[in-house]
């Protein structure tokens, strides 16, 4: 079976081209068939796949399906390598990948754009699951790329809007800014190591360098920079609340589930590198705490449902950056498993109200939903819970792995847990928040243009099967993830899940305690019955005093990066292009046409027509030279 | 023989200068012809009776009489002879008079550095004739198509 | 037999030649000019009898016979413009020709 | 024999094209079409038949023939095909072929001369890409520049006068650089073995010291590199292809850029190593600043078609930089972005095309969401922009990869630079995409009902998608037929320059 593995991106890439290449005329059934058939096949495999590899004693496994390239040292074939880390992402792209395609089918059924849709999506599944199971770093990053790409189509899905073409080139762009510090690590690598095969680069860097030296430094810095990028972390997170600008099924799939935790299988997978430059690895770090500090204030400011979920999935990705910054491999994996299957839930969840209330992402325009729309309302209370790591959610186990790793920094211990406990006060303030606007207090929806719309007007949830069933599993997943195991210790020689906890009991009570009582916090703010009195009170004192104004404004536009971004890169370049449209160079070779134009004005006074005038300088000609000869 | 020489350049001279300065065509041609017959006589001055024989016969009898049909055709009467008056301003003399001067300059302070002198021994036809029908006779035919092309264009151009 | 200094018939040639040009640049009237020419053709070839006679070799006369016929060909050839010249313009002003103008 | 054969072909195909039409308009494109046949199936059977002649020069000539031309200075008819030439002329005939695709319908006057002109030019590419007398070689330069010039010149949009002087004069002064150091080439063989030679082997012998070697290598350097074009001497290009007629613009940005690019690998460098080492870091810091400047100048163009020129001017960078890197990976990197770029470039040429013959604009301000109008236009105008970005799994990225790697190892700080071109790429690309298919529907009003993708524009699309989707997943196929020649040519300069 493992011989098959070829066939695990194969699938949905077969279903693309079919797509494709029907050019829209299947009807949607048969669209939605082969879309989420393609991808459900691959997930029969990859299960089949990582039963008889877990029964075989998990031994790593590669596979050439054929020659890519060979140039003198550089020996690159078409190869798949299993292990397992690549099992578990394999498992969740190919698992999450069908439910989100399944529900999909329910949640796009309206959409003329359909079989795009579809063909999209599986093109991303074929990328993503060729930059998991990769085994060298070029076909890695055709991978990496190829996720972009879709990324870049899915965003800008409902292309007529000119505001979600900005979003995607944004997120092209931006992460593109990400790749090319990869592509340059890639340079690097191949011309310290001779070899971009990621299994002999982890054997021979040790070897060749020592630890801390410029080479691994610059090395794992440059791959960092392309993780950072995909991973929408600190600087280049901008894109992704944008990025909320397409189909909800792609933020669920795409923005939450699987390639924005791209950058964390790319540290984790080149985790030797990281471990050789320390100084980069404590980056890693800090960063993942940044951003999640950064990302959950911002979160809290936020209106619209899907940007507060996008907010909470960088911070999220920040905790599994903290994890792989403090050498927590296996925490950094498996808090990437449970965050795949509670985010993609919440987003699905979303979905389903956004859809019910005819794409309205207002939070402070829901309220009361609580009645009108359960099952995203129990989704929502399941995934907030798994989220904000209530205990015996998954959420819970992976962060818990985090924190107490971090608590093992030897430097920095405190600082990182500290900032990762109050990260997690945040998260439950932000979640609970979201679910006390929208679910519970009074209703404010008002619904548009009744008149014209008398029966699609209505609140009405869509528990379709096609969109029900995903979220059942989801929710399962969310809540008892948390028990599954991930076989990557195998990979991760040391770093595996701390199973003893170092810390203190105080210091691990407080741990579970911290969110509870932000989701009591929140529960004051904004879901308790003095919600519309007491809690909009405080709400409004706080906003009103200047510090908390400005902080509001502050937050609410993502800590004004995409200001700063605007003001010191896209204006410059854009004033440039502008001025220098007309091609300076150009300029300069035109001046020698001008130079020979102005020359020839001037000569042609000399040509006067007249006669004896020609004759006068010919004679003068004459007299001149003459004189040349004889005075000389 | 000297004084035949100088007579003949003396009267070339005021003939020719007669030439460039006078406002009636007619006279201008009969001073050219002068000129021409006073060189024809030089030539014989210095023994080349042939060439001298030909300046007579074709310059001074063929080609100016050529002129004089030509000058009648036109038939440019009182009203040229005035316009000839107006045009003849001294200060239009003095550019290409300074630098004619030069050159003239030029020209003597090169021949002044030869200090030989000519003693006129007849160049007979028969030499030139040996010459002419000997080495030369490509030039010989290349002159005569030079005349059949003028004939030609002289044809072709005084048409209608 | 007395002798003629060399360079004095070379310096009639030159005068006579000088005489032709300022002809050929002050004069308006083409008739002139065509003269003036002349002129200029005749004393070249003074010049070309005189060094015959001072080498005593015919080679400067045959070359005196060439510019004889380069003459009459120039004139039949500019006598014919000038005919030509005349009944375009009626006049015989060369100025008026001055279409080549840059 | 075959090369004659070849060229021959094309030469007679035109000349015939051009007197067919006499019987029927329609004539010629059919007469075109039949000699662009021949020669292709021609060049099939031949590198399906036949291998490196382990004999000659290198071991890895395929073809190498000699015929008297004029023995008095050295001048003989040498041409040799290996694998380097081999797969340009593939690339030349296929794009021939592509070209008239592009020109079938829209040439409407003087035909035959215009087919004429074509299969000329196209004769002068093969010839460029096959002589060995360097000669020769500039006989061939010259006769596929006045043809295009001619293209540019009569089937121009509006202001092709301008455009073809402009590509005329460049081309003629750097050709001029470009006479003059063959030629003291050949004089310098003259006074060193007392004989004249043009041959590609007796110049290699000639020992050149110091500034002299340099301002040779220069000479060539110019020729070769106005037509690349580099930064600096690139202002012809956006102009002749903006204002060429579409196949004109597909021959000039598929095929007669990577003559520079040709002829740079095969004399610039390996007959002057010393001074092409010492020159190399200017010139990839040329290439660096290429790919950025032309990137950005990209990016505010208007005129569709004078973007994709600029873009070209960019990806050409990548070239300049692989071939200065002179390594494998460079080398192989410039080799395969030359393919990549002349299949890409020429069907985003194609598409410029197509639009201005459908909307006579090039405009973008005045074309907009045209996705919902023309979808398969669309998807394909999608496919070679991404192709362009260099989206791995297509050509381009494979000859930007390797251009970058090769590169990375001789000039690190130029390749970082460099690099960052992918993103700006990234930006011009995606902006076009966004002008042009997404948005909402907006064209000139009078041309609104504008049919989608003909099946002769269909069948060139896909052969050249194909094309790019091979070189991006199988790129081993070509890059084995090129091995051999850039081995050979690295060791003519002494193994590394």
């Amino acid at each position: 079976m493992q011989n098959w593995i070829g066939l695990l991106p194969a699938f949905p890439l077969a279903g693309f081209l079919l797509l494709v290449l029907s050019r829209g005329r299947m009807t949607k059934t048969v669209a939605g068939i082969i879309g989420a058939g393609s991808v459900g096949l691959s997930f029969l495999l990859a299960v089949m796949i990582s039963i008889e590899f877990l029964n075989s004693g998990a031994q790593p496994f590669s596979k050439t399906l054929w020659m890519w390239m060979q140039v003198g040292g550089l020996d690159t074939g078409f190869t798949f390598f299993l292990d397992g880390l690549t099992l578990v992402m394999i498992l969740i792209i190919s698992g999450v990948g069908f439910l989100i395609h399944l529900y999909s089918t329910g949640f796009m059924a309206d959409d003329p754009g359909f079989a795009r849709f579809f063909s999209y999506m599986n093109l991303f599944v074929a990328s993503m699951l060729v930059l998991v199971l990769a085994d060298n770093l070029i076909l890695l990053y055709l991978g990496w790329e190829g996720v972009g790409l879709c990324s870049y189509l899915l965003i800008g899905f409902w292309y007529d809007n000119p505001a979600n073409g900005y979003a995607a080139r944004k997120a092209f762009v931006v992460t593109r800014v990400g790749d090319t510090s990869m592509a340059i690590g890639l340079f690097l690598l191949f011309s310290q190591l001779g070899t971009l095969n990621i299994q002999e680069i982890l054997l021979l860097a040790p070897t060749q360098w020592s630890t801390g030296s410029a080479v691994a430094v610059a090395a794992s810095a440059l791959l960092l920079g392309g993780a950072v990028g995909k991973s929408a972390q600190l600087p280049l997170q901008t894109w992704l609340p944008d990025a909320m600008a397409g189909p909800t099924p792609i933020s669920a799939l795409i923005h939450a589930a699987t390639m924005v935790t791209a950058g964390v299988y790319l540290i984790a997978r080149t985790h030797i590198l990281f471990e050789l430059a320390p100084s980069v690895q404590l980056i890693v770090a800090f960063v993942g705490l940044a951003t999640l500090l950064m990302a959950g204030f911002t979160a809290l400011m936020q209106r619209d449902i899907k940007r507060i979920l996008a907010y909470s999935t960088i911070s999220q990705i920040g905790y599994m950056f903290l994890a792989l910054g403090v050498g927590a491999w296996s925490a950094a994996v498996f808090h990437l498993l449970t965050h795949a299957f509670f985010k993609a839930l919440l987003f699905l969840a979303a979905g389903t109200v956004i859809l019910s209330l005819h794409h309205e992402h207002d939070i402070f325009k829901m309220g009361a939903m609580r009645r009108r729309l359960p099952v995203s309302f129990w989704c929502f209370i399941v995934g907030s819970a798994a989220l904000t790591a209530l205990p015996f959610t998954s959420g819970f186990y992976s962060k818990d792995a985090i924190l107490l790793a971090a608590l093992d920094h030897p430097s920095y211990g405190m600082l990182l847990w500290v900032g990762g406990v109050l990260g997690a006060f945040m998260t439950a303030l932000y979640s609970f928040r979201l679910v006390f606007v929208v679910f519970f207090g009074k209703s404010h929806y008002e619904q548009r243009d009744t008149q014209q719309h008398d029966d699609h007007g209505a609140v009405v949830e869509n528990t379709s099967p096609a969109m029900f069933f995903p979220l059942l599993i989801l929710a399962i997943l969310s809540l008892f993830g948390g028990l599954i195991s991930v076989p990557v210790d195998a990979v991760f020689a040391n770093g595996a899940l701390h199973e003893e906890a170092h810390a203190s009991q105080f210091l691990h009570a407080l741990m579970i305690l911290i969110p509870i009582l932000g989701v009591m916090i929140s529960w004051l703010l904004y879901g308790s019955l003095s919600y519309e009195k007491a809690g909009a009170h405080l709400r409004k004192q706080l906003l009103v005093s200047p510090l908390g104004g400005l902080l509001n404004r502050f937050w609410f536009s993502g800590w004004g990066m995409d200001k700063l971004y605007q003001t010191l890169l896209v204006q410059p370049f854009l004033a440039l292009a502008q001025v220098n449209r007309k091609d300076i160079v150009d300029l300069v070779f035109n001046s020698l046409s001008y130079v020979a134009r102005f020359a020839n004005s001037a000569l042609v006074l000399t040509q006067t027509g007249n006669m004896r005038w020609y004759a006068i300088s010919l004679v003068a000609g004459l007299v001149i030279v003459i004189g040349l000869g004889v005075w000389r | 023989m000297i004084f035949l020489f100088y007579t003949a350049a003396i009267v070339a001279l005021i003939a020719t200068i007669a030439v460039i300065v006078s406002t009636n065509v007619v006279h201008a041609l009969v001073y050219l012809i002068i000129s021409l017959l006073s060189v024809a006589v030089i030539f014989f001055a210095l023994g080349a009776p042939f060439a001298a024989m030909l300046e007579a016969i074709v310059y001074a009898g063929a080609i100016m009489v050529l002129f004089l049909f030509v000058m009648m055709m036109l038939n440019l009467g009182q009203a040229t002879q005035d316009e000839e008056k107006a045009w003849m301003q001294p200060r239009l003399w003095i550019g290409p008079g300074t630098l004619v001067a030069l050159l003239l300059a030029q020209l003597t302070s090169v021949l002044f550095t030869q200090d030989v002198a000519i003693s006129p021994v007849e160049v007979g036809v028969l030499d030139i004739s040996v010459l002419l029908f000997g080495p030369w006779l490509l030039a010989v035919e290349l002159a005569s198509m030079l005349l059949l092309a003028g004939l030609v264009a002289a044809y072709h151009l005084a048409k209608k | 037999m007395e002798s003629i200094p060399y360079e004095h018939g070379l310096i009639l040639a030159a005068i006579l030649f000088v005489c032709g040009l300022v002809g050929v640049l002050t004069r308006r009237n083409i008739v002139f000019v065509l003269m003036s020419l002349e002129i200029m053709l005749n004393a070249c070839g003074l010049a070309f009898v005189v060094a015959s006679s001072r080498w005593q070799h015919a080679e400067g006369q045959v070359m005196f016979l060439m510019i004889l016929t380069l003459a009459a060909a120039e004139v039949a050839v500019g006598l014919g413009l000038i005919i030509q010249m005349y009944r375009r313009f009626h006049t015989v002003d060369i100025s008026v020709l001055n279409e080549m103008k840059g | 024999m075959i090369v004659l054969i070849l060229v021959a072909t094309l030469f007679v195909g035109g000349a015939i094209a051009w007197a067919s039409e006499a019987l029927d308009a329609r004539m010629p494109r059919v007469v075109a079409l039949l000699s662009l046949l021949v020669s292709a199936v021609l060049l099939l059977v031949f590198s399906l038949n036949s291998g490196p002649d382990v004999g000659s020069p290198g071991g890895q000539w395929w073809i190498l023939a000699s015929w008297s031309w004029i023995p008095r200075f050295g001048i003989a008819l040498l041409v040799g095909v290996d694998g380097l030439s081999l797969l340009l002329l593939l690339l030349t005939i296929f794009l021939g072929l592509i070209a008239l695709g592009a020109a079938w319908d829209e040439i409407k006057e003087r035909v035959g001369f215009f087919y004429f002109n074509l299969l000329w030019t196209i004769a002068g590419v093969v010839g460029v890409f096959t002589a060995l007398d360097l000669f020769l070689f500039f006989f061939f330069w010259e006769v596929m520049l006045i043809p295009m010039y001619l293209i540019i010149a009569i089937w121009g949009h509006e202001n092709r006068a301008y455009a073809a002087m402009k590509f005329f004069l460049y081309t003629q002064v750097s050709g001029l650089f470009l006479l003059m150091a063959i030629l003291s080439m050949s004089y310098l063989h003259y006074v060193q073995f007392a004989r004249f030679s043009f041959d590609y082997f007796d110049l290699q012998n000639i020992a050149l010291v110091g500034s002299l070697q340099t301002w040779i290598m220069l000479g060539f350097f110019v020729g070769f590199a106005t037509k690349l074009p580099i930064f600096g001497l690139h202002s012809w290009l956006p102009d002749a292809h903006s204002q060429a007629p579409t196949a004109g613009s597909v021959l000039l940005a598929g095929v007669l850029l990577k003559t520079g690019a040709y002829g740079l690998i095969r004399f610039a460098v390996p007959l002057f190593p010393e001074a092409s080492d010492s020159f190399s870091s200017v010139a990839m810091t040329i290439a660096a600043l290429g790919i950025l400047y032309c990137a950005k100048v990209a990016f505010a163009q208007q005129d569709i078609k004078r973007l994709i020129a600029y873009t070209s001017v960019s990806h050409m960078g990548f070239v300049l930089l692989g071939i200065y890197a002179w390594n494998l990976y460079g080398l192989q990197g410039a080799v395969m972005t030359m393919l990549a770029h002349g299949l890409s470039s020429a069907a985003l040429f194609m598409l410029a095309g197509g639009l201005q013959s459908r909307f006579h604009t090039r405009d973008m301000r005045q074309l907009n969401g045209l996705w919902a109008k023309l979808p398969m236009l669309s998807a394909m105008a999608l496919f070679f922009s991404v192709a362009a970005v260099g989206m791995p799994g297509l050509g381009n990225f494979i000859g930007e990869f390797l251009s970058l790697l090769g590169a990375f190892q001789s000039n690190p700080v130029a390749t970082i630079f460099a690099a960052l071109g992918l993103v700006l790429a990234a930006v011009y690309s995606l902006w076009v995409i966004q002008k042009v298919l997404h948005g909402s529907l907006q064209v000139p009003n009078e041309y609104s009902n504008a049919a989608d993708l003909s099946l002769v524009e269909i069948l060139c699309y896909a052969l050249m998608a194909l094309g790019l989707v091979w070189m991006g997943m199988y790129p081993q196929s070509f890059l084995d037929v090129s091995e051999a020649s850039l081995l050979y040519l690295q060791s003519l300069s002494g193994g590394a320059a």
